[in-house]
């Protein structure tokens, strides 16, 4: 099913590797900031009804 | 519809986003993935450059991705700067990692694929080095955020290092190409978008290019929701520590 | 403003640092490009400009972080901006002192150093002409990053990461300027760009360095 | 020619400090800004200076009239008392640098650099500072810390001279001056109320 690439296998799939990678990798860092601030966030809240 | 300065208050913006968020988020994966998959799996080899014309899909997207995220950076800061317009500041500051990534995406798939003609793994060509200007643009963006820690003067400093920067950004990419003229190589390699590339790599390239933009919407979105949340929780810290 | 200006001046010659820093650096730096780069002359004619320029550059970056750090110490930013005088025309006056303690010293010492880096004759009237118009602009330029990293904890590091992408263009169309004139290639557009740079600079961020400053003694 | 303010709020870093504070002073007064550490004494002050923009309410004030001095002096340690005093006279455009050193009288360190001076010396060269500038409205913040009593007598005495002459001076501090004659306001009652969630407004409000 891979399509013959032909002399530049290694350079297109590099790329293609790689892009995704760094696509993945800022999703990631978006989702676990997202994550941590959302938690961090939670905390102070119930703690702020707690003292209310 | 409610006027863009309605999103000015970030009750609204978190609401609208609570459901605009995951479709934009679904859309984005749907419409990269065929657009890649569609360019990397059914479009025949270029006579000249064989496989290689298939880095198009992914260094074209990220290329405009780039400079639009700095553009979309610029009018954000324009807004904060005219309105005091909270999101938009707060915006400018999510989209600055997601232009910073797209940019090394183009700088890495353009080195690649001017590879096999230029014959090294970096070749200083004008374009590819206009974005890696553009990339140290936004380190010094991003750098300048972290470095302060009260966020309305943040947003000031970082909206007219925005705007200056925009302007330097411009002059280094004139200078860039006016200092490699020594280095001259074939412009039939274009890494322009849309030059004569015939009809079989126009459709999937346009389909990866919305796919990216969507990719942008959706992490700024999220990442300007996250960036709410973390205001929200240091002014109640804040309220916290006066009362 | 003439009077801050020759404070500054007087700052400058008496805290003994201001003038030695910047040329200190150049000189280290030409002494070392050809210890690291080698002696044969071919190769260091071809890159003498180059190496000026961002030793010039660099010496220029040094000394950035003394012009606002010392008035935000002892408070007298505070009391030059509630003074008469534009807050506009005192980031002008710091930038002027800025570049007559730095960047004319750097002009004066440049043909010196070529000779060092074995610069091709016709070329240093080049580079002397080049460092005189395109160094105010790394002056104005660099109090502008002065101004934007003022009240931070680290702002030295910063500050170089945000100056040097914007000396980029000065940066190319001098060391152009040079190397076009040791080849005895047409200079004129290289020229016209510099100054133009430096114009547009030196005329508008001013008041991008004022306003910043402003926000920072908020 | 005097200063009246209506219903002035001011923040700092974001945090509504005062709110709805009124004041105004007429020429040949003196007024205190009294209340605890913190509760707005120098942000008041900055904001009447221009320093830092209001969030709310009006100032006015008679234009180029204010001389505001800090808790740092603002004295370069390697320049001269003289020195100091004749760049600031050169920048407010006004002489009498002589005067000032004599009223404050520094006559005997005239020509010393600054950074020989005790605290108290140069504090009372930022005051002389003041006499130079010859402004008629004084902004002082904390003006007698690390200032003896004489110093204190001799601080009150310029400022009683300073207001016979037609000046104004508003002075944040919580050390007794000595000027009997000043009106007192203290800042405690315009102390911002927690802010309603919700609320529009300063910064912060719109994330709470």
């Amino acid at each position: 099913m891979i399509p013959d690439l032909g002399r530049y296998a290694s350079e297109v799939l590099s790329a293609y590797v790689v892009s995704l990678a760094l696509l993945a990798g800022v999703v990631a860092w978006y989702w676990l900031r997202a994550r941590a601030v959302r938690s961090q966030l939670d905390q102070v809240e119930q703690r702020q009804e707690r003292t209310e | 519809m409610s006027s863009f300065w309605e999103y000015a208050n970030p009750r609204k913006f978190m609401r609208t986003t609570n459901w605009l968020l995951p479709l934009v988020a679904a859309a984005s994966v749907v419409v990269t993935a065929t657009g890649l998959i569609w360019g990397f799996f059914f479009t025949p080899d270029d006579f000249r450059q064989g496989s290689t014309v298939k880095i198009i899909f992914l260094h074209v997207p990220a290329a405009l991705m780039a400079i639009n995220a700095w553009i979309m950076m610029l009018v954000a800061s324009l807004v904060w700067v005219v309105r005091r317009h909270h999101v938009s500041a707060l915006a400018a500051k999510a989209a600055a990692p997601v232009g910073l990534v797209m940019t090394l995406i183009a700088l890495f798939t353009g080195a690649v694929w001017g590879q096999p003609m230029w014959g090294t793994w970096w070749a200083w060509d004008p374009r590819l080095t206009s974005f890696l200007i553009l990339f140290l643009f936004y380190l010094g963006y991003i750098a300048l955020w972290a470095a302060i820690d009260d966020p309305d003067t943040g947003a000031d400093l970082t909206a007219v290092l925005c705007l200056v920067g925009t302007v330097f950004a411009l002059l280094s990419r004139y200078a860039a190409f006016f200092w490699s003229q020594g280095l001259h190589q074939g412009a039939s390699l274009s890494l322009q978008p849309g030059t004569r590339v015939d009809w079989a790599y126009k459709a999937p390239l346009y389909v990866s290019m919305s796919g990216f933009v969507l990719i942008f919407v959706a992490l700024v979105l999220a990442g300007t929701r996250t960036e709410i949340r973390a205001r929200r929780m240091k002014a109640l810290v804040a309220r916290e520590r006066m009362a | 403003m003439i009077a801050l200006l020759i404070r500054d001046l007087r700052l400058a010659i008496r805290a003994g640092g201001g003038f030695g820093l910047g040329l200190a650096f150049f000189l280290i730096l030409a002494v070392l490009v050809p210890l690291g780069v080698g002696p044969q002359p071919a190769v260091l004619a071809a890159i003498a400009p180059g190496v000026l320029w961002v030793g010039a550059l660099l010496a220029c970056l040094l000394s950035l972080d003394r012009i606002f750090a010392l008035d935000w110490e002892d408070g007298s930013l505070d009391l030059l901006a509630t003074a008469p005088i534009p807050l506009e025309a005192v980031v002008t006056i710091k930038a002027l002192a800025h570049w007559i303690t730095t960047g004319l010293p750097l002009v004066l010492a440049a043909p010196v150093l070529g000779v060092l880096l074995n610069l091709s004759a016709d070329a240093f009237g080049w580079l002397v002409l080049s460092l005189l118009v395109g160094t105010p602009a790394l002056s104005v330029i660099g109090t502008f990053g002065a101004a934007l990293t003022v009240g931070l904890k680290r702002g030295g590091l910063l500050l170089s990461l945000l100056v040097l992408p914007l000396y980029i263009p000065t940066l190319v169309f001098g060391a152009e300027l040079v190397s076009r004139g040791a080849a005895g290639l047409t200079t004129q557009t290289a020229l016209l760009l510099l100054a133009g740079i430096t114009a547009g600079a030196v005329a508008i961020l001013p008041f991008a360095s004022a306003a910043v400053i402003r926000i920072n003694l908020r | 020619m005097e200063i009246r303010v209506e219903n002035l709020a001011c923040a700092r870093g974001g945090v509504p400090l005062l709110d709805a504070l009124s004041l105004s002073v007429q020429p040949g007064q003196a007024l205190i800004l009294r209340g605890p550490n913190g509760c707005g004494k120098t942000t008041l002050l900055r904001t009447l200076a221009g320093l830092q923009p209001a969030l709310a309410g009006s100032i006015s004030l008679p234009p180029d009239a204010i001389a505001y001095a800090a808790h740092a002096d603002g004295l370069k340690s390697t320049l001269s008392v003289r020195e100091n005093l004749a760049f600031w006279a050169a920048v407010y455009g006004s002489g009498g640098v002589d005067a000032a050193v004599a009223r404050m009288n520094l006559s005997a360190l005239a020509d010393r650099a600054a950074q020989n001076l005790s605290a108290g010396q140069k504090r009372r060269l930022g005051l002389a500072r003041l006499l130079v500038t010859g402004r008629p409205v004084w902004m002082l913040d904390e003006p007698t810390v690390s200032l003896d009593a004489a110093s204190v007598a001799l601080f009150a005495d310029v400022v009683r001279g300073h207001l016979a002459a037609g000046g104004m001076a508003l002075i944040a501090t919580h050390i007794d001056l000595g000027l009997p004659e000043a009106q007192v306001l203290d800042l405690g009652p315009f102390r911002a109320r927690l802010p309603a969630p919700g609320r529009g407004g300063s910064f912060d409000e719109a994330f709470l």
